[in-house]
This record gives structure tokens, sequence and C-alpha cells, in this order.
């Protein structure tokens, strides 16, 4: 079968212009990600302070919205039961790209201490999850810490402007 | 000398461009008032809520509203399969492009004037001068409408449904109110011109000379109307407390709660640039225009800011109202209440 | 019926919905905007910890009962304590300090939960500010739970027997400067909600539940009181040395939303004072009860004495041992009545715990308050009774 | 009223039905058969003033018989006192007339303890089930059914 | 009515004003944790080796059932634990493990900052829990 | 007359290219990834409870009418605002009858309970 051609990921290649452009994508999704007013239990509490005074997620940009539509983010806060995942993958389908999902706190990342019939052990069994955090409920400070490795993940994308455009995907690289 | 008046057959090539200068100049003035009135709204309300707003996105959070814009522009576009897809374009648009257009009619200064090839030209600080200017911004307001009630019907959703048929019931019932409060000032001004009701404006109060030193702006002489006009734009606009189409806490995000990305965008800022739109026409039918103590526009800008900072701070401060409360206001309270306020004003003129 | 499907519209409101308080789920049917029919669907947040906690020993379901009522784990914590304690019949052996440390957080907890219901109330009908001033004022006791216990929310704090640790030196002045501080602080949120027309005309008359009709469903808490019915667990049935302090139980004839409103901002009040009064009582003392059996020793005895050591070890590896038998035990929460039923077989497990969660009661009132009024009464009425799903669904 | 009178009277009026009377740290606890419940509840209702059903909830004894106890926890509101109430029930035949008609309340605890442990009410008004999913199968808090659910080990913790 | 618009027209207000503000800026100023604060825990070293003898107290007082040891013998004749794993994202924070401890060789420290991007990133074994 | 409405004219394309361009190219560079779940209308993520088109509450189009019916006065009232000191007295009671009448109707609209909403 003569020589293989390694397959190369199809983008609009590294040029200045195409990184520049990149990185000015990547950096409007950065600095504005609104998650979905999605709470599930206590995190949920714990979400709300964040987005309280002593917090105020506002300051990174981020508005909480009450539809998926118009959501960057999804933040799963709270015990994710068997009975809640057909409502959560329907609500994460329904945002438009791109869009991301943090898992906050023990229920969420890995099921906690309810290790029962009725809890999902960790929402990575049907979601892509993109940052965990530990913790039951994490603090403020952990989940402002989260939403910072995040942005850390959206500003190290590849090729975004090209995947916007319509040519090959987005490249997730390791922050 | 008397300086000329710019005219189209006269002096079409200056006429055009001086047209043009002035709207690429009003419109982007708009644009960016727009973007940055979302700043201020929330770092204002930020201030009072005791936390500070957006400070990580640029300097002092300056380039927020960019990085929203930005990102929304590169968001996915989604149009739900069971929607109308055409009147589902349609509707963002419906509602963004009258809040501009009604920018047209307002006048947002006093005259400019120039020479040009040894002629003094004088250019009023106003997009074009409507004889029925304030007719026109009723019409654009009634267009607004349509906006809305495309979204929430071409949506196919419930939510935005019911957000839709809130919204144009409650945008109907205080168009009237709003209509005929301002009635009274037309009765006064004897003009429908924005122009002519800012000059009559200028005049010393209640046509007194001894109370020169005070403008005959029609607040004082229009309280009951000023209120109604303020409360009812503010419910035409969906600002708190009678934010009931978008209201987030009943209907999800009501009338959009089916758009993302760029038509979600002209949305959000078909919101600012109403507000900035009523923030003007109160100024110009109310508080005396681009009469002031500084120079035209500036004098003009103050005054819409601090309407702005006004509806800013209501949002800030009070709780929603109920659809029936909010019928029976409209209805029952300010729609007999500028009845009223016409036949007292006619009696006063006429016993005056 | 036929012809008035056609007219009727059914709405999903929840699970996922911004003021549905979590995961509720109500299946409305509209005509225009008058709500038909309210059915709610609960159980989306149940994470079995009834099943659960029959597989874990006593000390550890505490941690469990924090996550109940999330917004007063400190509530649920006395709540547990207090049954078990019963269960082992040591209820008399509890010493003083333990007892006032416990009401004094039980208070605390009542405020923080009394803060985030207002916050929410209010945010619902649209009043977003004081959401923020009330959240500044949860993290005032966030920091004193996370002085206490080392939490800022599942406190994990009293322990059967006693307490996790002693309050910290110097926590004692920041709490009664806090406590001292509540009544400004309310009338600050009355100043903006209770003389407002729109928020009288939003909430008077709302969401009505006469006496007979709250005592059938079972409500409980200030949803009750607001009903009209003079019952408070805490004086009427007290506990933990709630005889001891001087304080009124709100009580309004209103029936509605505004009445459950203003009771619980004057519940808020009483709280701040019988923190206050706790504070003054409080005197120093042993934290933990003397039963050797049930309690852990302290760390220094652990490592130098063997029989607590032996102790330690039982404790911690087998638990206790409660003799066999049922009881009840409830408290005043801050949402109503909170029961545990627990079923000992003289194992190191329950063998059956029962959570009454006051919310889950309280919930099932909402179809009687809100059916033929409007879709916005809905919201209104969802946050007046205060409800959190964590308890609801266990 | 203390709680022997009660007690006695409710003997007196159902002498039959009592199987049992237990005191237990102050609470006492009346087991009763199952068939004539409702009036027996509506007895404590009304004569007594028991107007607060507290709690409505099944007990699961596996391995005894009758294998299951439905327990109903009383509140006299104007006299601040408690009862219990017990009423067996067998597995064979899992089911028991409902006192929602006695206290509107008990609806959703008998939808509850249906939905968890399989006991069936008669005459409910609307016995669904509450917590679970509607087309789950087993009832979790029976004490045969395991804690993970059926389909899955327990975690223990990582081996490396 | 219109005093109490008023009213609470001023309190927002009064809020405006500067100095109000109690905001933390979090990455740049950072709250001072309460000593008592649970976060990430910390296995106690001694000069040579951990302090943890491996009694097993913890992972039998661990509700969530997320550590992990298995004990050995070092040369000695001492018990030490030759895997001592945390799960952290299964961990709730409780600090039963601390209080079980008899030989206070597990502490809780005040780091929070622990959000990740995967799953593996979570698993402490000995050498990272020995970190100080 | 063009001297006036043309800006208007020119503001009017100006404002429409404005919104549609920017819907336009944002569609042009969006990731568009469908599907089914996605395009079905927002339900809060529980399957759908009948369409959403359907015939809603007479009341609403009551108000419709009532508007239309409201406005007509307003556009009258207009042009006779402008000209009122010019038409003095008489100009008064005539549109003080036009009122009347209109109130009448009003006051009956209100009587028949068409602005109630319980």
């Amino acid at each position: 079968m003569g020589i293989e051609q390694p397959t190369v990921p199809k983008t609009l290649g590294s040029g200045f212009v195409t990184t520049s452009l990149d990185k000015l994508v990547n950096w409007s999704r950065a600095s504005s990600m609104w998650p979905m007013t999605f709470g599930l239990a206590c995190c949920a509490i714990e979400m709300m302070a964040t987005g309280a005074a002593r917090f105020d997620l506002d300051r990174m940009g981020i508005l909480f919205r009450a539809s998926p539509r118009q959501a960057d983010v999804i933040i799963i806060a709270g015990t994710v039961t068997k009975k809640m995942v057909p409502v959560i993958k329907t609500v994460y389908e329904q945002m438009p790209e791109p869009r991301y999902v943090i898992a906050m706190g023990a229920c969420a990342s890995s099921g906690g201490i309810f290790d029962t019939y009725s809890t999902v052990q960790g929402v990575d069994e049907f979601l892509p999850v993109d940052v965990y955090i530990p913790g039951c409920p994490p603090r403020p400070e952990g989940l402002l810490y989260g939403l910072m490795k995040l942005q850390d993940k959206i500003r190290a994308e590849r090729n975004t402007f090209g995947a916007a455009i319509g040519v090959g995907d987005v490249i997730h690289n390791r922050a | 000398m008397t300086p000329e008046v710019l005219t189209l057959s006269q002096t079409p090539w200056l006429f055009t461009g001086v047209m043009l200068v002035k709207i690429i100049v009003a419109f982007v003035a708009t644009l960016l008032i727009v973007a940055y009135a979302t700043y201020a709204e929330r770092k204002i309300i930020g201030r009072m809520q005791t936390r500070m707003g957006p400070n990580m996105t640029g300097p002092k959070g300056l380039l927020q509203p960019i990085a929203d814009g930005l990102k929304l522009f590169f968001k996915e576009d989604i149009i739900p399969s069971q929607a109308h897809w055409f009147a589902f374009i349609l509707a963002p648009m419906m509602i963004l492009a009258p809040a501009f257009i009604s920018i047209s009619v307002i006048p947002f200064g006093g005259d400019l004037q120039f020479t040009y090839d040894g002629t003094l030209y004088a250019v009023p600080m106003q997009i074009t001068d409507l004889n029925i200017g304030v007719l026109f911004v009723v019409a654009m307001a009634g267009l607004g409408v349509y906006g809305i009630v495309l979204a929430g019907l071409a949506s196919n959703s419930k939510y935005a449904l019911l957000g839709g048929i809130r919204s144009t019931a409650q945008m109907i019932s205080y168009e009237l109110a709003v209509g005929l409060a301002i009635v009274a000032i037309f009765m006064l001004s004897e003009t429908l011109s924005l122009r002519g009701i800012v000059a009559v404006q200028q005049l010393p109060l209640w046509g007194l000379e001894s109370l020169s030193f005070i403008p005959n702006w029609y607040i004082f002489c229009q309280p009951l109307a000023f209120g109604l006009f303020v409360v009812g734009s503010m419910a035409e606009i969906n600002r708190t407390p009678f934010d009931l189409p978008e209201a987030e806490t009943e209907l999800v995000s009501g009338f959009c709660t089916e758009y993302s990305a760029m038509k979600y965008a002209l949305f959000f800022m078909a919101e600012y640039a109403n507000m900035i739109t009523v923030s003007a026409i109160a100024t110009t039918l109310f508080l005396g225009g681009w009469g002031g103590p500084f120079y035209g526009w500036i004098n003009f800008l103050i005054k819409v800011f601090g309407f702005m900072f006004f509806f800013i701070w209501i949002r800030a401060t009070f709780p929603r109202l109920r659809y029936d409360q909010l019928m029976f206001l409209g209805w029952k309270i300010m729609l007999p209440l500028a009845l009223v306020n016409i036949v007292i004003t006619g009696i006063a003129i006429l016993l005056w | 019926m036929a012809a008035n499907t056609s007219e009727t519209m059914t709405i999903n409101m929840g699970p996922q919905h911004p003021s549905t308080h979590g995961v509720l789920q109500l299946i409305l049917e509209l005509d225009g905007e008058i709500v038909q029919k309210a059915t709610p669907h609960i159980g989306f947040l149940h994470r079995g910890i009834e099943k659960l906690s029959e597989h874990r020993t006593y000390h550890q379901i505490i941690p469990l009962t924090d996550r109940l009522d999330y917004l007063a784990p400190m509530s649920n914590n006395l709540g547990y304590v207090l049954a078990v304690e019963k269960l082992l019949g040591i209820t008399d052996e509890i010493p003083e300090r333990v007892q006032r440390i416990r009401v004094i957080m039980a208070e605390l907890t009542r405020l923080k939960s009394h803060l985030v219901w207002l916050a929410c109330h209010a945010l619902d009908i649209g009043a977003m500010t004081v959401f923020l001033y009330c959240f500044r004022e949860r993290e005032c006791i966030t920091d004193i739970y996370e002085k206490v216990s080392g939490a800022r929310m599942t406190s994990n704090y009293f322990r059967v027997g006693g307490l996790a640790d002693d309050l910290p030196d110097g926590l004692e002045g920041e709490i009664r400067t806090f406590a001292e501080s509540i009544p400004a602080h309310v009338e600050e949120y009355e100043g903006l909600l209770t003389g407002n027309k729109i928020w009288q005309k939003r909430t008077i008359g709302v969401g009505k539940i006469s006496a007979e009709a709250a005592v059938d469903i079972g409500i409980t808490g200030p949803a009750l009181r607001a009903s009209g019915v003079d019952w408070d667990l805490r004086r009427d049935n007290p506990y933990s040395g709630y005889e001891d302090y001087d304080f009124e139980v709100p009580v309004r004839q209103g029936c509605d939303t505004f009445d459950r409103y203003r009771v619980r901002l004057d519940e808020m009040r009483q709280s701040a004072r019988i923190v206050l009064q706790a504070l003054d009582k409080l005197k120093p003392g042993p934290i933990l009860a003397d039963c050797p059996k049930i309690v852990l020793p302290p760390k220094q005895e652990v490592v130098s004495n063997i029989e607590s050591l032996i102790h330690h070890f039982k404790i911690v590896t087998e638990g206790f041992h409660p003799e066999p038998g049922e009881i009840y035990q409830s408290v005043e929460a801050p949402k109503g009545e909170l029961g545990f039923y627990l079923i000992s077989d003289g194992s190191a497990h329950p063998f059956r715990m029962k959570i009454r969660p006051p919310s889950f009661v309280n919930l099932q009132g909402l179809p009687q308050m809100v059916e033929g009024k409007l879709l916005a009464d809905v919201i209104a009425v969802i946050g007046t009774l205060d409800i959190v799903l964590g308890e609801i669904d266990r | 009223m203390s709680d022997q009178k009660v007690v006695e009277k409710l003997k007196a009026k159902f002498f039959s039905e009592i199987l049992d009377v237990v005191e237990f740290r102050g609470e006492t606890t009346v087991t009763v058969k199952k068939e004539r419940i409702v009036d027996i509840c509506t007895f404590m209702r009304d004569i007594f003033g028991y107007n607060l059903l507290c709690d409505l909830c099944g007990v699961d004894y596996m391995g005894q018989s009758p294998r299951f106890m439905v327990v109903y926890n009383l509140y006299n509101i104007p006299t601040k006192q408690r009862i219990r109430i017990k009423a067996p029930v067998d597995e064979l035949d899992a089911n028991i007339d409902t006192v929602s008609p006695v206290w509107g309340t008990a609806n959703w605890h008998e939808r509850e303890c249906w939905d968890l442990l399989g006991i069936k009410f008669n005459n409910h008004p609307d016995l669904r089930r509450i917590l679970m999913p509607a087309d789950w199968e087993g009832h979790p808090l029976r004490k045969d059914y395991p804690v993970q659910g059926p389909d899955r080990e327990p975690y223990q913790g990582r081996l490396s | 009515m219109f005093k109490e618009f008023a009213k609470g027209l001023s309190i927002t207000l009064k809020h405006l004003l500067p100095g109000n503000c109690t905001t933390v800026q979090y990455p740049k100023q950072k709250l001072e944790m309460s000593p008592r604060f649970r976060g990430l825990h910390r296995l106690i070293p001694t000069p040579d080796r951990e302090k943890c003898v491996a009694c097993y107290l913890c992972p039998t007082v661990c509700p969530a059932k997320c550590i992990t040891v298995v004990p050995a013998e070092n040369d000695k004749g001492e018990k030490y634990p030759e895997v001592f794993e945390i799960d952290i994202l299964r961990c709730i924070f409780c600090g039963y493990c601390v209080e079980a401890c008899p030989m206070e060789a597990i502490e809780m420290t005040d780091a929070y900052e622990l959000a990740n991007f995967s799953r593996d990133d979570f698993y402490f074994d000995k050498q990272r829990l020995l970190k100080p | 007359m063009l001297e006036i409405y043309l800006p208007i004219l020119v503001v009017m394309a100006i404002a429409f290219a404005f919104a549609i361009g920017s819907v336009v190219l944002s569609r042009l560079v969006g990731v568009k990834k469908p599907s089914e779940v996605k395009l079905a209308p927002y339900e809060c993520g529980m399957p759908l409870l009948g369409s959403a088109q359907e015939r809603f509450s007479i009341k609403f189009y009551l108000v419709a009418m009532l508007f239309i019916l409201f406005d007509i006065e307003a556009v009258f009232l207009y042009p006779w605002a402008v000209m009122f000191k010019r038409l003095g007295v008489f100009g008064f009671i005539e549109m003080g009858v036009f009122i009347i009448i209109l109130l009448v109707g009003f006051i009956y609209v209100w009587k028949k309970g068409a602005l109630e909403w319980e």
C-alpha cells in the first residue's frame, strides 16, 4: 500500500493571521462564559454564593442564563440521579456549540457518598466533562478556580476560527 | 449674514455628504452607547448590590461588551426545526431596526454652522426634522411589537409563546397610555416636530419673563404626563418592573428562549437601543432636549444618561409586577389618567 | 373535558427552571395565564439517603443529614443527633454548654436558611438586589460555620453526645456582633420590600391556605404559623434547652404569601434574640457527654491511655449499639417540623431511618394554593413555601 | 389526657383490633390490626384530637411475618402530644386502606411508601410512584434490594 | 406609596456609594481560611517515613469509602501503608479520617484549588499526600 | 419632501443592513452541529407536552381589539391637539363629546369585565 500519510487534522494552518484570529475567538469565549442556571443540590447554593456579592462571578464576565440556547457552560452542581439523566442530556444537547461541562462537587464528579441505587456515579458517564471540581461542596473560590481552569483550556484551543468557518475541528490542547 | 439651509435641490452633494456624516455619527454613537450601556448597567447594578461588576476583561472590564458580542457572533446559531424559519430570523431584526430608525428624528443639539465655498450653512444636529416626528416615533415603537410577536409565535416553544403574547398585550396597552399622555404636550407646543417642541421649551417658564432663568420644560407644567410617560415607556421597553415578557424566573427567557448566538445578541442590543430611544424622547419632550447650561449635545447626552441611570436604578430596586396587575395599571389607571390630563390641560389652556 | 383541552395549554416547569428551587417539576395546565391544574413531580434528587443510612453506622450518618436540607445543615444535624441520643437514652446527660452551642448554631442556621429563602423569593419576584444583600449576610454565617466546623455549608459539627469541637476563641464576640446587626439588616430588606406597593400586590392574597386545610395537609413551620396556628416545637415540645429562652413565636392570620414572608422576617429577629440570650448563658464546660461507649475520647487521651485507645478503636470500627426500640424525635427546622423516626435492632446501624422532611409535606399544599391563580403566582408560592429538594427527595 | 388514658379509651372502643402497646423512651406505640385502620385513625383524630399526621412510613422487617409495618406518627396540636400507631402488613397481601381521607397529608406519604416499599394503599386517589422514575423496577427500600441497585457493585475505593 | 418607593430607591442608592463593596477579588486577593478549614488531606511525615501505621481506621470510618490503605511491614517490623490513596473526587471532606486517626497522622490543609481536567488527576497517592 | 424623508430611508437601509448582516455573518461563522434534540423546542429538558401552536385564550384577542379602538382615538387626538389653541372652545367641546362617547364604551368594557384577568 505505499507510504501512508499520517492523518493531519484539517485546519487553517498556523499562520500569524489564523493564530491571531484563534486567539481573538478564544479570548472572547474565555471572557464571556455564560453558564446555565442549573442547580441540582447543595453545590447549587455554593454556585449562587459564588455569583453573589463576595465572589461575584460577574467580574469574570459570567452571567447566568436560564435558557440553554444562550449558555456556553453547564455547571452540573449537585447529585445527578438516574431520573435526572435524560433531562441533563437534553439540556446539554440543546446548548449551542461550543459548549463546556463543569462537574462541580463530589456528587457530580463521581457520586460522592451517594453510592446508591438512584445516583449516577459521575456525570462523565454520559457527558464530556471538561473540568472537575472536587469538594462537597467546593468553596466558591474552588468554583472560581475551576472556571479559570476552563478559561485556560479554552485559551489553549487551536483552530477555533477555522472550525467556526467550517474548516476542520477545534483541536484541544492540554493547558 | 443669515446662514443658508442645506437642500437637496441646490447643493445635492453637500447635502448628501452632511447627511451621511450625521447618520454615521449617530449610528456609531448609538451602537457604542448600546454596547457600553450593558457594561454600565452591570457596573452600576453591581455597585448597588455591593459587588464589583465586570472588571477582569480588559482594563476595568471595559472590553466586556466586545467579548460578549464576539462570543455570541461565533456561537452556533440554532433554528429549531419546528420553528417558522423566516419569521424566526426576521423577529430580532424587526425589533432592533425600529429602535435605530427612531433615532433619526431626535434632535441632539442646535444648529451647527459652517462655511463651505464662501456660503454660510446651518445644519441642524438631527438626522432629519420630520414635521410629524412624534408620530413617526410612535409608529416605530408600534413596529417593534411585531418583532416580539413574531419571536413568540415563530419559536414554537411554549415559553416563547407565552412571553410573546404577554409582551404584545403589555406593549400595546402601554403604547396607548403613552400615546395619550403626550397629547397634552402637543396641545401646548402646537407642533409634532421634535425640534419644534424643543424650541418651544427654550422659552421662559409659563411664558413669564420674571421666570426666565427657568426654562419652560414641559416637566414643570405636565408632571402627570411626564410620570405617565416614564412609567409607560418602561413598560414599553420591557424594563423592570415590567419585564414580564422575559421574566427569567417565570418563563425562562420569555420570547427569546429559543434564540441563540447573534440573533439573541440583537434582542439584547434592542433592549438597550430602545432604552436609549425612550430616554432621548423623554428628554426631548419633557426636559427641553439639548437646552441647558452646557453645549447642545452635551446637555442632551447628560439628560439621556440620567434617564438611563434611572431605569437601571429602578431595575436594581423594584420587584416585578404580575400580568393582571400590569394590565390593570395600564388600562384602568394610566389610560383614564391620561385622558383626564388632556381634559385638564385643555381647560387650563382655554382659561389661561 | 374534550372541549376544555383545546382551551388549555400544558406547560412543563422544571426540572431545569430557574425558579423551581432545584429540580422540582411542575406540570401546569394554563388557560391563558391562569393555572387550571398544577401537578408537582418530585424525585429528581432522590439520592437514597434513607437506604444508605441503613448501611452506615450512626456516626457516619451525620454527614448524610447535612445534605438533606442543605440550606440548614445544622438543624438537620441537631434533629438527627437528638434522635440518636433519645434512642440511646442519654438525652439528660448532654452537658449544658453543648446545648447552648447547639441552640446558637441552630438559630444561626435558621437565619442562614431564611436568608437564602428571602434571597430566592425576592429574586423570583424580580427584586434582584435583595438577593445580593441576603447573601452578603449569609456569608457572615458561613464564615462562622467555617470557623466552628471547618466547612461553609456541610458542617458535620454536632456529634452524638456532644460536639466535634468547642467554639474557637474569639468567635463568641463575632457571633454577638453579627446577631446584633441582624435587626438592622432585616430593616433594610423590609425597606426594599414590605412597604413597596408592587411587592404587596404580588404577595397579599396570593397562595391562600386556611388553617384547617394547612393542618390537614400537614404544613408546618412558618407557613403554618402564617395561617394562624400558634405552634412551634421549640416552645411547645422544647428540646436542647429551648425552654430557657425568652422568645416570641410570630403568628399571623393572613394565610397568604405576604404573611408567610413577614412571619419569617420576624423569626429572623427572634432567632437573633435567642442567639444573644444563649451567648449570655454560655458558660465554660465539657463539650462531650460522659458516655465512654458512645463518644470518642479526646485525642490526647487516645495516645496516652490504653483504655481510651480501645474505646476509640471500638467506636470507630464498630460504632455503638443502641438497645432495640423505636423513637421519633422532631425539631423545629427553619422550614417546619423535621422529624427522625429511628428503629434500632441492636446493631450499629439503624434498622430503619425515616426522615420526615418539612418541605415534602409543605409542597403538597402547592396545588391547592395556586390553582385558579396566575402563572406568576406559582413562582411566588413556590418561593414562599421555602422548599428544598434535597430533603423532599432525600 | 395522658397516653395511658388514650390507650385505655382506644382499647375500650377497638378491643379486638389492638395487638400490642409498647412504651419506649416515653413514647407510646400502639400496634393495631390493619383491617380497621381508617376507623381507628378517624377515631384518633375526631375523639382525641390528633389532628396532625406528622409522618407515615413503612418498615420492612424481612424474615419476620408479617413482613411489613406501616407506621403512623400522630400529633395533637392543642395538647402537644404524640402517639404512634403501627399496623402490620403481610408480604403476600401487601396492602392496607388509605388514610388520606382522614389526613390529606397521607396522600404523598402513602405514595412514597408504595414507591419505596411496595405496600399498596387501597382506595388511594393517586397511587403512583413519587420518587423513583415511573418505569423503575423494584422497591428500593426493601431489605432485599441492594443499596447500589441490582446492576452495580458497591464502590470499594480504588486499588491500584 | 411613593414614600416607600423612595425608601427603596434610597437604600439601593446608598449602596452605590463607595465603601460598600464586599467583593473579594479572588485570584489577586484571597480570603484567609479558618484553622479548622477542611481542605485537601495531607499525610504527616516523620523524618524517615510517614506517621501513619496503616491501622485501617480512616477507611473504616470514611462515609464515602474513598480511602484505600494497603498495609505492609517494613524491615524493622513496623507497620506502614504500602498504598495510601484518596480519591479526592469522591471525598466529601467531612473530616472523619482526621477525627478517627489515633496517631494524628493525617490532617486537612487549607488547599481548595483542586479543580483539574481529568479524573486521573484526582487520585492522590502517598507521595502526593505527603507533600507539604 | 425628499429632503426630509431621504435620511430616514438611508437610516432604515443601514439599520436593516446591520441587522441582516450580523445575523447572516454569524450564521456563516458558527459551528453547525444540528441534531434532533438540539432543534427541538426547549421545555426544561423534559419531553414535550403537546404542541405550542394551540389556540390561545380569547382574553388576549380582546386586548388587541380594545387597543385598536383606543388607538384610533389617539390618532384623532394628535392633529386635534396640535390645532387645539386655534380651535378654542369649539374644538374642546367637540373633542369632549368624542372622548365621552369613547369613555362610555370604555366603562362598558370595564364593567363587562373585559379588563379582568381572574
